[in-house]
């Protein structure tokens, strides 16, 4: 108990808890849960824009989305080794998420049907990760909360390009146009879902706001996302697909639309439009190179044996 | 000779392109988050040397193409890649053969492309030079390391390989383009690049423990248009949405 | 009201294209040549109904649009095509398991077509029926050969049907467009196929041996444009000649 | 020798022999072989022109297309039959044709890269095909030559449907008249080159015409296809890529170029541009089919145990 109330009291303080530093099962079970989800979430979101890469519309265009999926790839590595000094391994995870134990964030369960959808891929969903992610800069885990750094860093430029690139097609032809609002009209909503439940719905929230592994409800982030989010749409000149949202002078914050949580909650059980396909390819991806990273363990170790002797 | 110029600094952006398109086609499905970032690296490498090699060639040819109109508008008979580019990835033991191959060769082409006449080849090269030193190390380690592996691996990095040997030859060929240039000092003679390549390889395939290389009968036609049936389907996709809106910016 | 009838039109056609795009992709690949040919002839049929259907659509839209401008020059949000058909063809299971679903469906919609007030889609429909007919019947002797077949076959026919499944219901999905048609009697009421489709479908797993469909969550969107990730690419490769030059003729 | 005698006096007569009758080893060998080289050469020739089904540019070419090629594995099909009605089975065939012991026709190993490949193999390979197969329409082996008759007729309606792709497309723009020659360009040794080596160099041949297996020498049918092809190329308004071709008044005939013999020994030891691709994609369509074709056995063998129960 001792133990317990010096770490609850370190916590308070808001000082980081280190990998050697002892914490309550809970709280290590918690996090391992969150970060490798988070980073789950990374890999698999490499899928729908990869989507994309082989036809991006130019060079340009082609290196940038190259550049950020490899960013996804390498916050995908900082987060697993993250949940690493936490005492769980990458296989661990991976086969956990193969198996479907493990969650990922239900956005990356939409396909990418159009250019469009990379660049709201950028603005929104990376948009809404970092107003995730960005209090969890000073979440009590150290690892995690050094990942959140970086990690935010390079969202933040993500999202920055993701919306030049629409800016670029909404002053472009009239089917580019077409194409922007489509995309906003298809991840409008399943981007405001990354919050996750309504905070009636969320029963670990409130530990974990006291653990400071997380800072915000889901509904604050959430309402946070489209206050700053509305008037980007409509400097696009596009539409927001929410006949009920309107700027409540009273609240200082934009009112919106009822949420489709039967929807959200069936993506979360993987019935999204690609969960089949994301799953089969993260699957197909690391069965088949199986023999890879056999070759690779066989070499070092032998490597190793020759070293030794 | 612009002509000449062009068509060579074309061929360079082409080689650069159509192996980062390649490449990209890993992208999320490699064998592990690392290989995956380092794979998506030389692509996004690979594509940058297609942008300045495909805008110079743009800005010699003075018709007002750019890098991204010959990109995304010449169809496959104007294409000048080499072969062993636009090969599909297979395996990752294909993958890697391919890239050790043709890294090994272009590393010492660009050493020797630094040294270029042509001022704009010679910077390009240079810049690009450090890059492709490194795709050519890891992908050399990667054959050693399959080579060196399991019975399977070793078996796949053989198979990788064999089915590119038919492709080096061209790596080396010389035309009426390459004669003119290396003749003005702004191309690199082919034939000086082939011990350095022969000598890298065989060392590299010592280390791996994989048999020497024996090449049979060069497939040639890469550099005039003649292409395998690969590159059709490649072109296909890369192409679709600048091909759909000829007009659009992006 | 022409309006619509020019999307159903488009959607009838959009369907067989796609289908026999797929299909065609087999071409040369098949498990033997008889399945080869059988899959070919098929493809065949279904790209026949695209012309007829397609052909339909740019008459009743009146803007001069042929069945190969609508086929070749539309991007994917265009298309209205159900998502089943658009699916990857996987391996030979997730292939029949497609065509069975879709023919079987296919099949009761062109019996009730072949009524319809519009004189030529009932024309289209009668002549196609027959077709489709074949078609379904090959692939539910395929379903049964395969759940009764072995172990492996078994657990791929499964595989194949449980990648399918949840596009069923977008088969019977009744939109603004179905419902005033319906009204005219010119479209076939969704509903009206749902108990034969099932009843089909229920005796050709119970003689294969496999379990009682239970269909999932349905996936949606196809018919207003929203596709899965798939169409895109076959598009790309689809229509990159007629994009590449737009003003020949083949 | 009785037997001998009779059979070479039936041969002689150009009656047919069926497949009751008694039969030299030799003729049965030299049969099989032939039969089945051209049965691989129906399947393996399905390759170059299927890589263009799936980017016709014409719905109606898509169709025209996929018929021929259907058209194509039919002949396979009857091939194989009339192979087996001399004791050889099919899944021998096939493991000769994939472990690269049987031979199919040259000409299948070079890519086909536009669109007017298509109509040049459809007028120049069938066209070179429909040659070697109209005499063997009265080859001395009945099933054989019947295969012919149906064969030679579809071929030579594939024929003018290729011719006819080129007219249009000769008639077209800039690009697709530059397509056109570069077909030609690319098929046109190729093509002569598939009446096989020079008379001097085929040691069979004369045991073949003798047999009625053959009915004409190589150079004799390579000659009559060149006759027939020049005044095509030439009312396409394209040039054959021979600079000696040349009309030879006193002879009748033209007189053209040497062959390119050693890149014909080398495209049948294996080694043409495409000879790779063609035979890891028969292999993995049979290896990757071989469960389906399992279950059509086992399903076949207990309907067969049922029905006699």
């Amino acid at each position: 108990q001792e133990l317990v109330d010096a770490f609850e009291a370190r916590v308070a303080a808001d000082a980081f808890i280190e990998p050697k530093d002892w914490m309550p099962e809970a709280y290590r079970r918690t996090l391992i849960r969150q970060i490798s989800q988070h980073a789950h979430s990374e890999i698999v979101g490499m899928l729908p824009e990869g989507n994309w890469i082989t036809r991006a519309p130019s060079l340009k265009r082609k290196a940038i989305l190259l550049a950020k999926v490899q960013d996804e790839g390498g916050h995908g590595l900082y987060l697993y080794s993250a949940a690493e000094t936490l005492g769980s391994s990458r296989e661990e995870m991976i086969d956990a998420l193969h198996s479907g134990k493990a969650k990922y964030s239900t956005i990356f369960n939409y396909p990418t049907l159009t250019w469009a959808d990379i660049g709201a891929i950028g603005w929104l969903v990376d948009g809404a990760a970092i107003m995730n992610q960005v209090p969890l800069q000073r979440t009590s885990y150290g690892p995690y909360a050094r990942a959140m750094v970086r990690v935010c860093k390079e969202e933040s430029f993500h999202q920055r390009q993701g919306y030049d690139a629409l800016i670029v097609m909404a002053n472009g032809t009239d089917e580019q146009k077409a194409m922007v609002q489509d995309a906003i009209d298809r991840w409008w909503w399943p981007a405001i879902m990354m919050f996750g439940p309504s905070d009636d719905n969320s029963p670990n929230s409130a530990q974990s706001i006291r653990w400071r592994i997380k800072r915000e409800t889901n509904d604050e982030l959430r309402q946070k996302f489209i206050d700053a989010t509305v008037p980007q749409v409509l400097l696009l000149g596009m539409k927001v697909p929410d006949a009920d949202l309107k700027w409540n002078e009273e609240r200082g914050h934009y009112d919106y639309g009822a949420l489709d949580w039967e929807e959200f909650y069936a993506v979360v059980r993987g019935e999204g439009p690609t969960a089949k396909e994301r799953m089969e390819a993260r699957r197909k991806a690391w069965d088949d190179g199986a023999w890879v990273r056999e070759a690779a363990d066989a070499y070092e170790a032998r490597r190793r044996l020759k070293a030794a002797a | 000779m612009e002509n000449a110029l062009f068509t060579y600094a074309l061929r360079l952006g082409d080689d650069s392109l159509v192996l980062g398109q390649r490449l990209s086609e890993w992208c999320g499905h490699a064998p592990t988050i690392e290989v995956d970032l380092s794979l998506a690296n030389v692509a996004l490498d690979l594509v940058g040397q297609a942008q300045l090699f495909l805008g110079y060639a743009g800005e010699v040819e003075g018709k007002g193409r750019d890098a991204d109109r010959l990109a995304f508008h010449r169809d496959v008979l104007a294409w000048t890649n080499c072969l062993m580019v636009e090969q599909p990835n297979g395996d990752f033991g294909r993958t890697i053969a391919r890239q050790f191959l043709f890294s090994t060769w272009q590393k010492s082409l660009f050493d020797g492309l630094a040294a270029s006449k042509d001022q704009r080849l010679a910077e390009i090269a240079a810049k690009a030079v450090k890059e492709v030193a490194y795709h050519a190390d890891l992908s050399a380690e990667w054959v050693i390391r399959l080579g060196d592996g399991t019975e399977e691996s070793r078996a796949r990095m053989a198979d990788g390989l064999d089915w590119h040997w038919r492709f080096v030859d061209e790596l080396f060929q010389v035309d009426a383009v390459v004669e003119a240039l290396v003749a003005d000092g702004i191309a690199v003679d082919p034939a000086s690049l082939r011990p350095v390549f022969e000598a890298r390889v065989a060392a590299v395939l010592a280390e791996a423990g994989l048999p020497e290389m024996k090449l049979p009968r060069a497939i040639l036609g890469g550099r005039k248009g003649h292409h395998s049936e690969h590159l059709g389907h490649m072109l296909a996709v890369m192409q679709h949405i600048p091909r759909t809106y000829p007009e659009a910016v992006w």
